[in-house]
């Protein structure tokens, strides 16, 4: 049977000052979709994040989470329905060991309940977790301290702080960046993981050759405008986002 | 009519308190909590000099301001360039060296000083005498700071746009890291808005206090309007800072015609818990300066 | 290495400063019986602190130089224990001030405690320190709330180690009002103009002068409340002119007021300005105002800060202090501070010792001629106050004259009689 | 000057390695090498009384109330990323609120702290909640104006007391009471905070400060968290005003004076930022340092600020981190 959509933003809209950041999207999203958003820098597609999980509250439109209108909600009780995200500057609470890192998700309302209330050893749960995300329990790697781990963990982490959440969506800004090409190929099928597990992707992504090899639909920004959607091979033919890409390379 | 005038009188006041305290946090982020100390020594400076030494008065006032932003200069090459970026300790280091300023002013009997205290310190008015306007009568003392503030407003405009350190300034102000990598020195801009704006600070004693009596207590009181003036104006922005000087001296006398007098330090207090909760990003600050308060 | 002898300079630096801070105020005296110790908290920054310390250093000096207090035959010196409370300083809580009169109490042995602090709210608070630690106190800088021998009125048992030299707000109206009758019944005057700064004290006072005023016959033409710091009255003095005032009541204690001292002049505003005006007390306020503070009268609270003959030691005290700070006297607190130590004395002479009961009970019978009049004080401990100098205290009303002030009021010490201004007919 | 031949090393002691690992403790040494530092504190703390003259006790006395604001001081500062300049405020509200009830109804002083304690806490969340969206010297300035608005308001209402206060309240029982009461809320206190810094909250709150964006996305209501944590700094103060108002028998508009906002901070800063019992330690340094200078009458504020302004520009890690790594490492010269 065909399920509404699990995500669905329909034309949003943002100003900062005289600078139209993000104009008219609408995009929707089904359960268990690898959706990529793509774009030149500067194309809105940070600010479309950012407007989705709340972070900052769109001038127009709306965005609907499981059929739930949550348009201008505060962050934290959108990622308490399942909708969170990484960000693109890696900020981890340096102070802290990687796994403390992880206690902040696990005291959250959404965690709290999926788990019925109980929470038991928290610091056995956030290393368990992290050792799913790939983080080598033998050599301790979870009990170093979160300031002093190589760029490639801290990714990681990002995503095990979402991960913990027990999400229906992360919204993942650029976890490709700044990786090395092994670190991304070993990241690929971290990524495929979470996805079979049941957590629905939204990649935005610079590096268009790796996120082909996940998404199986891409939205192409421009100008903080949409300006193709569709399977990947097939938008990159699409005139209009090869002036985009083209246009920038000439210039 | 009253109203008017004496509240543009009292709106370009506190625009000159201002401007020297937004300059040096606009540039360096150090809040110079000695910022009413300054004030207040050019004040006494400028008194003694005419008074003991005899100069005479203009001579008196260059001397002072030249004193000032020597100070300023100290507080930051010997103090405050230690602290950069730890905001507890810059505030308690300069409040500390405001204290040490103002309680030394009134220190008695160390060596011949007698300490300033009571009433009567007064530096004159640079003309005597007063005009009517709008059927108001206004000395011209006050035209002077009025005048004075426009002609600080517009010079630092034109400084900070069109001279090479004023563009320097400003570009440490807008972006440090960026401006650091083109070459501008952080900490020598640093000093030098450190100076500018004490000898600013200066600049507003000598127009200001010939209207009314020098004391230490002063100090205090022009922090807090120069606290009140650039949270509410947006910090580092000009136009922010005269346009908060202007609501705060307009609503201020209006609360004291409508109110009574009692009522006008609770207007200005309440106003600036008002503004910084219901818009956060000062009334004329812009997205940045909003993501970096919230 | 460097930072090291740094240190090591730094640290003998510090330690060279407590030795020579230690008794830095202590008040030579002959070496006799052991000394008694007068705790004096006062706030040194402040121009009536000042004003009482330097009155209670000449005094300490004079009884002493004099061979000291005679306590069952042995001469003993005074020790004056000076310590700054910064009382009337922004930022200074009220614990802080306490807090050094403990200092007083329990590190430096105490016999009694005489002076501020100042402010109102810390002089009532001091009340119950004294009542704790059972010390006796005479209270004579500031600290002029009516409250005060209320407060002991309601618990004398309890407050019975507080006195107050210094007088009550309640008195000085009163004289203020009759000095008005005064003028009323000599010149005719009727026509009351009231000018004060905006603040709850001045309001409130100047509240009780209008209605007493208007009982005794005067017409309240006009009132002007200015903020404090206004530092144009032009517009008031306007009012005040059209109002057909003759007198211009003032209560004023912000040093702006010579500015509206310095335009009455200019503008020639036919009233005379009497009142309770902090800044023309000074004797520096000829000078800040180029002598256009000429005919405005004012009260110094206590005879003997200036030249009089209202007993046989107003002018010696004038004289002695003169010579000792090269200053005249200012105003509140001076001589109140300097007769607190002769009532102490005397009080302690008769005692004979220095116990509580004892002395509590001296105190009470205080009858003591001296340089405002004669000391006594009333069942709530408040020195008593009127216009004869056999039986009481007596206070000062000053008028500006020929750069000098001069008593004018109560008539017994007056040294020459109001002067009106030659645009006043 | 600088032999530049030489570099001055630091290493950890082998017993602080060896006590690390928390099961790793095999010897009495060790257990000592760990608990000395707090029994030391603890025991310092109860026995110095014992040994002062009645004069320094009020001082203690005092002492412990800076303490108490210290350490909430550095709770927000540290932990959350909010600097208070607003101590006063709490010690304001509670000691109005002990103080009026002591005055009206007559409770008793040990019945009215632990009410005003409470009262004064909730009533100065209430009052801040708005502004806890701000961060870093927006939040402070603003925390620093309310102190100055209530005083502010009392004037100009003449309301409880107005001016000149309210004296004559009821004190505690005896001097012990006095003084043992806020020195065993000072160490309760001080354990406590740093126990609960160490908890989940503790972590989310530390997180907060480090990035609070991360942890709204991490489905946290930060307020929330903020609004607890700047209870239990009210708490502290609150605590602190309520006993101070009954320490003296007083309560007037200098509850609200801007020393109280200040002298924490100084402390703070002095004994070492982030580190809870440093505050505490600076406290106790400090109180006692601006007393010991009354001998130099108005000169004090002047030295006093000289030995502020030298402990954090030559010492800026404060005390405590300086005993602290004297405690854990020595130090050796080495040639390069």
């Amino acid at each position: 049977m065909e399920q509404g959509p699990l995500l669905k933003v329909e034309n949003l809209s943002k100003a900062f000052g005289g600078v139209q950041a993000v104009l008219n999207v609408s995009f929707a999203l089904k359960k268990g979709d690898i959706l990529g958003i793509i774009g030149p820098n500067g194309s809105g597609k940070t600010t479309l994040a950012n407007l989705t999980t709340g972070f900052v509250k769109p001038d127009r439109g709306t965005v609907r989470f499981k059929a739930r209108d949550i348009t201008g909600a505060p962050p934290h009780k959108i990622a308490n329905l399942g909708l969170t995200r990484t960000f693109q500057v890696m900020r981890p609470y340096h102070s802290l060991s990687a796994y403390k890192n992880l206690i902040v998700p696990l005291n959250s309302p959404r965690v709290r309940q999926t788990r019925g209330g109980k929470l038991g050893d928290t610091d056995a749960v956030a290393i368990d977790i992290l050792e799913e995300i790939g983080f080598e329990r033998d050599a301790r790697v979870p009990y170093k301290i979160a300031g002093s781990l190589p760029l490639g963990y801290l990714k990681r982490l990002e995503l095990g702080r979402c991960f913990a959440l027990n999400p229906e969506v992360i919204i993942c800004d650029e976890i490709f960046s700044g990786l090395s090409m092994s670190e991304i190929t070993s990241m690929i099928p971290l990524l495929e993981r979470i996805q079979m597990d049941g957590v629905t992707l939204v990649m935005i992504e610079h590096r268009l050759r790796e996120l082909f090899r996940l998404a199986d639909r891409v939205i192409v920004m421009n100008f903080g405008q949409k300006i193709a959607e569709g399977i990947p091979l097939e938008v990159m033919e699409d005139p209009e986002v090869k002036k985009a890409y083209l246009g920038r390379e000439r210039a | 009519m009253d109203i008017l005038v004496y509240g543009t009188v009292n709106s370009v006041t506190f625009a000159l308190i201002a401007l020297g305290f937004t300059l040096v946090y606009g540039v360096s982020r150090i809040p110079n909590f000695a910022h009413g100390s300054i004030y207040v020594l050019v004040g006494f400076l400028t008194y003694s000099f005419i008074n003991d030494l005899t100069l005479n008065y203009p001579l008196a006032v260059f001397i002072s301001l030249i004193i000032a932003s020597i100070i300023g200069l100290i507080i930051y090459r010997f103090i405050l360039i230690r602290l950069r970026g730890l905001p507890a300790s810059e505030i308690i280091a300069s409040f500390a060296v405001g204290l040490i300023i103002l309680e030394g002013l009134r220190l008695q009997g160390i060596g011949g000083f007698k300490g300033f205290i009571g009433p009567f310190y007064m530096l004159p008015n640079f003309i005597e005498g007063k005009v009517c306007i709008l059927g108001v009568f206004v000395n011209y003392q006050r035209l002077i700071i009025i005048g004075a503030g426009l002609a600080m407003i517009v010079g630092m405009s034109i400084f900070t746009h069109y001279t090479k350190l004023g563009l320097s300034l400003r570009a440490i102000a807008q972006d440090e890291h960026a401006a650091m990598m083109l070459g501008v020195n952080s900490d020598r801009t640093a000093m030098i808005s450190m100076s500018i704006g004490s000898a600013l600070a200066g600049l507003a004693a000598v127009t200001i206090l010939p209207l009314g009596n020098i004391t230490p207590e002063m100090g205090y009181h022009v922090l807090i309007y120069a606290l009140a003036i650039c949270i509410i104006g947006g910090l580092g922005s000009w136009w922010g800072a005269v346009f908060a000087s202007f609501l705060l001296g307009f609503s201020m006398k209006l609360s004291t015609a409508l109110f009574g007098a009692m009522w006008e330090s609770v207007v200005l207090v309440g106003t600036i818990i008002f503004i910084l909760l219901v818009k956060p990003s000062g009334l004329l600050g812009k997205q940045k300066e909003f993501e970096e308060r919230v | 290495m460097r930072a090291k002898r740094l240190q090591v300079i730094v640290i003998m630096g510090i330690a060279t400063f407590f030795m020579s801070g230690l008794n830095a105020v202590e008040v030579r005296a002959e070496k006799k019986g052991e000394p008694i110790v007068v705790g004096a908290p006062v706030p040194r920054a402040s121009a009536y602190g000042q004003n009482g310390e330097r009155g209670m250093i000449l005094a300490a000096e004079e009884i002493n130089a004099a061979g000291g207090v005679k306590v069952n035959g042995v001469m003993r010196p005074l020790k004056l224990e000076i310590i700054d409370t910064r009382d009337e300083e922004p930022g200074v809580p009220t614990s802080a001030v306490l807090r050094a009169i403990e200092k007083l109490i329990l590190q430096k042995d105490s016999d009694v405690i005489v002076g501020g602090p100042c402010m109102s709210e810390c002089g009532m608070a001091a009340m119950d320190l004294y009542a704790r630690y059972k010390i006796v106190d005479i209270v004579s800088i500031g600290c002029y709330t009516p409250s005060w021998d209320q407060k002991v009125a309601k618990n004398p048992e309890k407050y019975k180690y507080s006195f107050r030299a210094s007088g009550s707000v309640k008195w000085y109206i009163k004289e203020a009002l009759d000095l008005l009758s005064n003028i009323n019944s000599k010149y005719g005057f009727n026509k009351l103009f009231v000018s004060i700064d905006d603040s709850l004290m001045c309001r409130k006072a100047a509240g009780i002068v209008e209605k007493l005023a208007k009982k005794s016959g005067w017409d309240i033409v006009g009132r002007d409340k200015h903020p404090i710091g206004t530092t144009d009255y032009s517009s008031a003095l306007t009012d005040c002119k059209k109002s057909g005032a003759q007198v211009m009541f003032m209560w004023a204690y912000s040093p702006e007021t010579s500015i509206l001292l310095k335009q009455w002049a200019d503008m020639e505003i036919p009233a005379l300005p009497i009142g309770f005006i902090g800044a023309a007390e000074d004797p520096g306020f000829w000078k800040a105002t180029n002598g256009k503070c000429a005919y405005s009268v004012v009260t110094l609270s206590e005879t003997g800060n200036v030249p009089s003959e209202a007993t046989s030691r107003s002018m010696d005290f004038y004289n002695s202090f003169k010579k000792r700070w090269d200053v005249p006297p200012r105003s509140t607190g001076c001589v109140s501070a300097y007769e607190a130590l002769y009532v102490l004395k005397d009080a302690v002479e008769r005692a004979g010792s220095l116990e509580d009961d004892a002395l509590i009970q001296a105190l009470e019978k205080t009858n003591l001629p001296t340089v405002r009049g004669t000391v006594r004080f009333d069942k709530n401990h408040q020195i008593v106050y009127g216009y004869d100098p056999k039986q009481s205290v007596l206070g000062c009303w000053v008028q500006w004259q020929n750069g000098k002030r001069v008593q004018i009021f109560p008539s017994v010490a007056a040294t020459a009689g109001i002067k009106m201004p030659p645009w006043l007919k | 000057m600088v032999d530049e031949t030489r570099r001055k090393k630091r290493l950890d002691r082998s017993i602080k390695v060896r006590t690390e690992g928390l099961y790793a403790l095999s010897s009495w040494t060790e257990m000592l090498y760990l608990i000395l530092p707090r029994a030391l504190l603890i025991v310092g703390l109860l026995t110095l009384p014992l040994l002062l003259d009645m004069y320094w006790q009020r001082v203690l006395c005092a002492a412990g109330i800076y303490a108490l604001l210290a350490l909430g001081f550095d709770l927000l500062a540290e932990y959350v990323g909010l600097v208070c300049l607003g101590g006063a405020f709490f010690i304001g509200s509670g000691g109005y609120i002990s103080g009026l009830l002591n005055a009206h109804l007559g409770w008793s002083a040990l019945f009215c702290i632990p009410i005003a304690t409470l009262g004064g806490a909730i009533f100065s969340t209430l009052v801040l909640i708005p502004a806890l969206r701000l961060r870093g010297i927006y939040f402070a300035i603003i925390s620093f104006m309310f102190p100055m608005f209530a005083r502010y308001i009392i004037i100009a209402l003449s309301i409880f007391g107005g001016t000149e206060g309210i004296s004559a309240l009821g004190t505690l029982p005896n001097v012990w009471t006095e003084i043992y009461l806020i020195l065993v809320v000072v160490i309760i206190a001080l354990f406590a905070i740093r126990r609960l810094v160490n908890e989940d909250i503790g972590l989310i709150l530390r997180g907060i400060k480090d990035n609070d964006q991360a942890v709204k996305a991490s489905g946290i209501n930060i307020t929330s968290y903020k609004i607890k944590a700047v209870f239990i700094a009210s708490l502290l103060g609150s605590f602190g005003g309520a006993y101070l108002s009954h320490l003296y028998g007083w309560l007037g508009i200098s509850l609200f004076a801007m020393d109280f906002s200040i002298l924490p901070i100084a402390a703070s800063v002095m004994g070492g930022m982030g580190t809870l019992a440093g505050p505490v330690l600076g406290a106790f340094a400090l109180t006692p340092l601006s007393e010991a200078l009354r001998g130099f009458g108005q000169l004090r504020v002047v030295i006093y600020c000289f030995i502020l302004i030298g402990f954090i520009v030559y010492k800026p890690e404060g005390l405590l981190n300086y005993f602290q790594r004297k405690y854990h490492q020595f130090e050796l010269w080495e040639t390069v």
